[in-house]
């Protein structure tokens, strides 16, 4: 099977893989590159939980060609603590205990991510729409949509 | 949430340590970091990957199978058929002796249910084992298929499942579970009304966001270890054990890290053929349902059908309860004869009744196999019972919270399955209600208890 | 167009344990070196918290923080048997073998510990802090990690325990129905609050106001999780969900997130959770398994609601617009 | 055959290789490589093109120009196509809008397609290297339509003319029950002068209203106004029965939320 040539950069350092054409990014992620954090729970684009973050976009990982994404800047929740200092929305999730069985959470974590960066003071209706793509089947969502507002709250603290 | 503390508190100790504390799980970090490891996120190298060849008929006979085209299809490692299982027919709950054995691991001679597994294809990737299972050519002849309980029941119906020989499981109680307790027709005789009502429920998926699923690796020692996502470790490594004839000591389990369960993840049926794989091939093997196979495919929630008819009195007693529970087995056992049974033992519900007859019956139909959910046996009989209720309280002209009091059970009552009530609550519950809701309930009603002197 | 509003109440009971099958669970407990302890179980945790709280029980009984208690569960290899997780079974079954599992333990830590400050074990408490005191002359000491370093270094005690916990299997009565199917109930009354839209049969959930009786919230926290997401399954049970939309009718299956549907997080009711401990009699610290029943009130309490509010009864789950509609429809014809 | 992706920087290079067996256009993927993931083998090859003009949005004279890649997410934040934002807003949650595309949403079967309502209810004209379809034609011939879109046109409504509704079970993103859009031209006495209606989920694929339309006009938007078009709402309507609603249903409601979308 041909392979072709893939290069991105993953959580800030540089990735270059010989894959299948075809591969999802999703498989490229998780099989190749071995970061297992965006988890494959439909491949059908219908429960969220591969979501990336691409050149500041939220993506799902399991409908993206990973060949689509050369020079790309792919974010993944595993990439979100810095030096293993937790996101301050990672420690929101901890607080409201926002996870249970935590299939959802990085697919979640990333989805709050971008709205806290195009939104950082988000009405409960924003986070709402925010999560919308994104299925969580224990929490009854209530926590989760709790650890997104405290989490920009806590952002907008440290910022004042 | 709040804890009202003030109930109960001269038998509950609040001094502990660690109990009652809201500590932080321990197990959160790793998830909202990403490095909780499920099974899925373990990558073995030369890893086969399993495709389910599935029955697009509910009902038919095999006639043929020809893997000839899929074995040549590039990438190809392996074809399973129901001849390379070594105990191909089992039940799951045959573990704790409830029998017959009833369903195939793979399709032999017959598919029961629409979706059922006919032949497995491993292969390099997903994609070969995709395009193999297409070219899996079975020739089938179809047969009359039966959707509904109540023409499944019936004389002349098709036979769903020839291990039971009827449509139905047959308990050593005959056509289905029961319970007798006290004089249920004197009971309605005596009644000022009797309501008879029928309640429906329809199939329920567990749609866990982690799909059902398992990743065998040889250890290279004739071990194999089995990453797994099952709820119970043992059970479905001794499932596992009589399945494939291999002493239980060649199997390893490694799961307890699950992405929802809700109790859809007890079926015992993506394990034993991963491993019989991993045996056939010695390559790791990964068998992971796809969403579509998790939502159709895996067990639901049985649909069932409770027919209630109740004696009450104009004071608001209830005197005589009669429930016929019928589950939706779907074509094979696995664990609803036990739900069936189980749901016997909870009607007629949290309520003290004199006269009771309970039959529940588990029955087998064309669809796919239920099994076992969250409140299993259970949670199908509380709607009916309880929309029962309601209709009971405005049949007569009774507030329907009140109207429970008066039939609540407390310590010491005498269920219909002769089990004496203890540490009973639904009072309390209730009264707590009541405030929460801003409901108001007759003041003899806030001033009951559970507690019985002497009970 | 009418928007309707309406209330309906649900109480019920749960049971705990399959007992109709006999019902057991092991669990190992030792310390390591340095006075950490490590519970071995076999039992799954789905995402409910099984670990943590499994850690919580053994801290509790031994008398050391939660910290310093590490579950590893589940490994056939090295973790004794359990029937898995159902049942409202695990923190049940498996709390009463760690508690068993950790009594053991802790009597030989108590011993060692005896020794090392030459009294008699009976005499000795822990603080729950990682100490062990004489009772009543706490300044007599010894530190948990002290004790532990002796057993394994200097008295060559093995600080470890075996815990079991069996139900045994009920036979029902064939002609009676005479069993005991589990061993503890739960209890719950829910009060629901709905707005229908009397032309296109929508409900929408205002409220929810559960009560439930769990024995004992050995993690509050963990409990809400596992009761708040319940009432949301509850809800989606009531009003959404089925693999086979027109049951019995094999066709239209929604294979995919978008077609089996559930209340999705603009679709949350408000929800008030109060709990109630009335510990039971043979649960881990008086505890009933809470995650099963707490999805069933509301389900039958919104049924009641939607009758109050319309005045027809849906006797068919899921109580779709559709089911609504027609009802209407026929309630108009009438 | 393993699946590949085939990537031509001009459409007619695409174009080209889309001739071959086994092919498929490559959009937002939300639709093609889902199929390719859940076993759907009679694809092996996919194709797509890095066209600029794929991608742009033009707005002038009273007319816009969408590129068949652009994304949803991309119209939705466009502030000269504000009025379609609620429409685009309408598919998915935020990452499938940030992947799906407006080819793409022409091509999707109902429960799906909400956007491509919206366009037909605008009267666009879907445009592919052989020329310009008025989008009603294009969508009843979609199945058989080999040439990549590029891109779809349609003249700017006037102010408050356009309207769109999604009725769904799940909120706030949950698929349709149904969608309506509609393009109202009032005179100055309030009575509907021109009325362009288009349904989704009440066929295959997004169908005109059209008696609907013309009941409506001369007429003002009252409740009596619009009641003779709510009475004809239906006609023409074959409903997809799914999981979200049978047919029946989708046909009960269809006036009562139609009316709703008028009167608002």
């Amino acid at each position: 099977m041909a392979k072709v040539p893939v290069q991105f950069t993953l959580n800030g350092s540089e990735k270059a893989e010989f894959i299948d054409s075809g591969t999802t990014l999703l498989h490229a992620l998780r099989d190749k590159i071995g970061d297992t954090s965006p988890k494959g729970g439909c491949h059908q684009g219908t429960c969220g939980a591969c979501s990336v973050i691409i050149d500041g976009e939220l993506r799902l990982s399991c409908l993206t060609l990973a060949e689509t994404c050369n020079g790309a800047a792919i974010t993944t929740t595993s990439g979100l603590s810095e030096g293993g200092v937790l996101h301050p929305l990672q420690h929101a999730f901890l607080d409201t205990f926002a996870t249970q069985c935590g299939f959802c959470t990085p697919g979640m974590i990333m989805a709050a991510k971008v709205l806290l960066n195009h939104t950082p003071n988000p009405s409960r209706d924003d986070v709402v729409e925010a999560l919308s793509g994104n299925v969580c089947r224990c929490t009854g969502y209530e926590p989760i949509i709790q650890a997104v507002l405290r989490a920009a709250r806590a952002n907008s603290q440290n910022a004042a | 949430m709040e804890l009202r503390k003030s109930y109960f508190a001269d038998v509950r100790k609040d001094d502990l340590h660690e109990i009652g504390q809201p500590r932080p799980r321990s197990d959160s970090p790793g998830h909202v970091t990403g490095k909780t490891a499920f099974f899925a996120d373990r990558n073995f190298p030369g890893m086969l990957h399993l495709k389910m060849v599935r029955s697009p008929h509910h009902h038919a006979r095999i006639r043929s199978i020809d893997t000839s085209e899929a074995e040549k299809h590039p990438g190809v490692v392996k074809i399973i058929t129901a001849k390379d299982v070594p105990h191909n027919v089992y039940t799951i709950l045959i573990l704790i002796q409830i029998g017959p054995e009833d369903e195939t691991v793979l399709a032999d001679g017959k598919v029961r249910w629409k979706g059922e597994a006919v032949v497995a294809v491993l292969a390099e990737t997903e994609r070969a084992a995709q395009e193999a299972a297409a070219k899996v050519k079975v020739d089938y002849e179809v047969l009359p298929a039966v959707f509904d309980m109540e023409e499944a029941l019936k004389p002349g119906a098709p036979l769903v499942n020839e291990f039971h020989g009827q449509n139905y499981y047959l308990y050593d109680s005959g056509e289905c579970r029961k319970v007798r307790f006290g004089d249920v027709e004197a009971g309605f005789a005596a009644a000022d009304h009797v309501l008879e009502q029928s309640y429906q429920s329809s199939p329920i998926e567990h749609a866990p966001t982690e799909t059902t699923g398992c990743v065998v690796a040889p250890e290279g020692n004739d071990r194999f270890t089995c990453y797994t996502n099952t709820q119970a470790m043992f059970f479905t490594l001794d499932n596992a054990s009589i399945i494939l004839q291999m002493p239980g000591n060649k199997l390893h389990f490694v799961g307890g890290t699950v992405g929802g369960g809700f109790g859809g993840k007890v079926d015992v049926i993506v394990e034993p053929i991963a491993i019989l794989g991993a045996k056939l091939t010695g390559r790791p093997v990964s068998f992971i349902y796809s969403r579509e196979e998790e939502m159709q495919i895996s067990s639901p929630r049985a649909a069932e059908k409770v027919v209630i008819r109740d004696g009450v009195m104009k004071d608001g007693r209830i005197v005589a309860r009669k429930v016929t529970g019928y589950t939706d087995a779907g074509a094979y056992s696995r664990h609803s004869p036990y739900g069936a049974q189980k749901g016997a033992g909870h009607y007629p519900g949290p309520y003290t009744i004199p006269n009771v007859w309970i039959d529940t019956y588990c029955v087998y139909t064309n669809r796919t196999p239920s099994s076992a959910m969250r409140g299993f046996g259970v949670t199908i009989g509380d709607f009916a019972l309880e929309v029962q209720m309601d209709k009971l309280a405005r049949l007569i002209g009774m507030d329907p919270l009140e109207f429970r009091f008066i039939n609540a059970y407390r310590d010491g009552d005498m269920k219909a399955h002769r089990q004496p009530t203890e540490g009973a609550a639904l009072i309390e519950c209730m009264q707590e209600a009541s405030r929460a809701a801003n409901w108001p309930v007759a003041e003899k009603f806030m001033a009951m208890s559970s507690y019985v002197k002497g009970a | 167009m009418a928007i309707r509003r309406g209330r309906g109440v649900a109480a019920i009971n749960y049971p705990t344990g399959m007992n109709l099958g006999g019902d057991p669970t092991q669990a190992l407990v030792h310390s390591t070196p340095t006075g950490n302890f490590m519970v071995t179980l076999s039992s799954v945790d789905l995402g409910q918290g099984m670990k943590q709280i499994m850690a919580q029980i053994c801290a509790e009984t031994i008398g050391v923080p939660t910290d310093r208690v590490v579950v590893d569960t589940a490994d056939t290899d090295t973790g004794p048997h359990c029937m898995g997780t159902f049942a409202s079974r695990g923190t049940h079954r498996a709390g009463n073998a760690v508690i068993q599992a950790a009594k053991e333990a802790r009597q030989v830590m108590l011993e060692v510990a005896a020794e090392e400050l030459e009294v008699n074990a009976s005499d000795l408490e822990t603080d729950g802090q990682g100490n062990i005191l004489v009772k009543g002359a706490p300044q007599k000491s010894i530190s948990i990690f002290d004790v532990a370093l002796s057993a394994h270094f200097k008295r060559g005690r093995s600080i470890s325990g075996r815990g079991m916990f069996l139900i045994p299997r009920s036979y029902p009565e064939k002609e009676t129905g005479a069993m005991k199917p589990s061993t503890c109930y739960a209890h719950a009354c829910t009060v629901a609050e709905v707005e229908v839209d009397d032309e296109t049969g929508e409900v929408t959930v205002l409220t929810v106001k559960n009560v439930f009786e769990i024995g004992r919230a050995l993690n509050p926290k963990m409990v809400e999780q596992q009761l708040v997401g319940g009432s949301w399954m509850g809800i989606s049970h009531a009003l959404y969900e089925t693999t086979e939309p027109y049951y019995p009718n094999r066709d239209h299956g929604g294979t995919d997130f978008n077609q089996y549907l559930m209340p999705g997080p603009g679709d949350l009711a408000e929800t008030e959770i109060i709990v109630l401990e009335r510990p039971s009699a043979d649960g881990p610290y008086g505890a009933k398994g809470p995650g099963e029943m707490c999805a069933n009130p509301q389900i039958p309490a919104l049924a009641n609601a939607v009758f109050d509010a319309v005045g027809v009864r849906i006797d068919t789950l899921p109580i779709t617009p559709e089911r609504i509609l027609r009802a209407l429809r026929a309630q108009a014809a009438n | 055959m393993a699946l590949a992706l085939q990537t031509f920087a001009t459409v007619k290079e695409a174009n080209a290789a889309l001739k071959s067996q086994g092919t498929r256009y490559l959009g937002g993927g939300t639709l093609v490589v889902r199929a390719a993931n859940e076993g759907d083998v009679s694809v092996s090859s996919l194709i797509r093109s890095t066209e600029p003009s794929l991608s742009a949005i033009t707005v002038t004279d009273g007319k816009a120009r969408i590129g068949a890649s652009v994304t949803m997410a991309a119209i939705g934040g466009n502030p000269d196509l504000g009025f379609l934002a609620k429409a685009a807003r309408a598919v998915g949650g935020p990452a499938v809008r940030n992947m799906a595309t407006v080819g793409g949403n022409l091509f999707a079967p109902a429960p799906y397609g909400d956007f491509a309502v919206a366009l037909l209810a605008l009267d666009a004209t879907v445009s592919t290297h052989d020329g310009e379809t008025p989008i009603e034609t294009f969508l009843t011939r979609r199945d058989s339509n080999r040439a990549i879109v590029t891109s779809v046109a349609f003249a700017l409504p006037k102010a408050d003319g356009f309207r769109f509704l999604k009725v769904s079970r799940v909120k706030p993103k949950g698929v349709s029950l149904l969608s309506i859009a509609a393009v109202l031209e009032l005179a100055g006495d309030g009575a509907v002068s021109s009325a362009r209606i288009a349904l989704g989920c009440m066929a295959d694929r997004p169908m005109r209203a059209k008696a609907a339309e013309k009941a409506l006009i001369g007429q003002s938007l009252t409740k009596d106004g619009i009641a003779p078009a709510l009475a004809v709402g239906n006609e023409g309507t074959s409903p997809v029965t799914d999981p979200i609603a049978s047919a029946w249903y989708r046909n009960e409601v269809l006036p009562v939320h139609l009316g709703r979308l008028l009167l608002t």
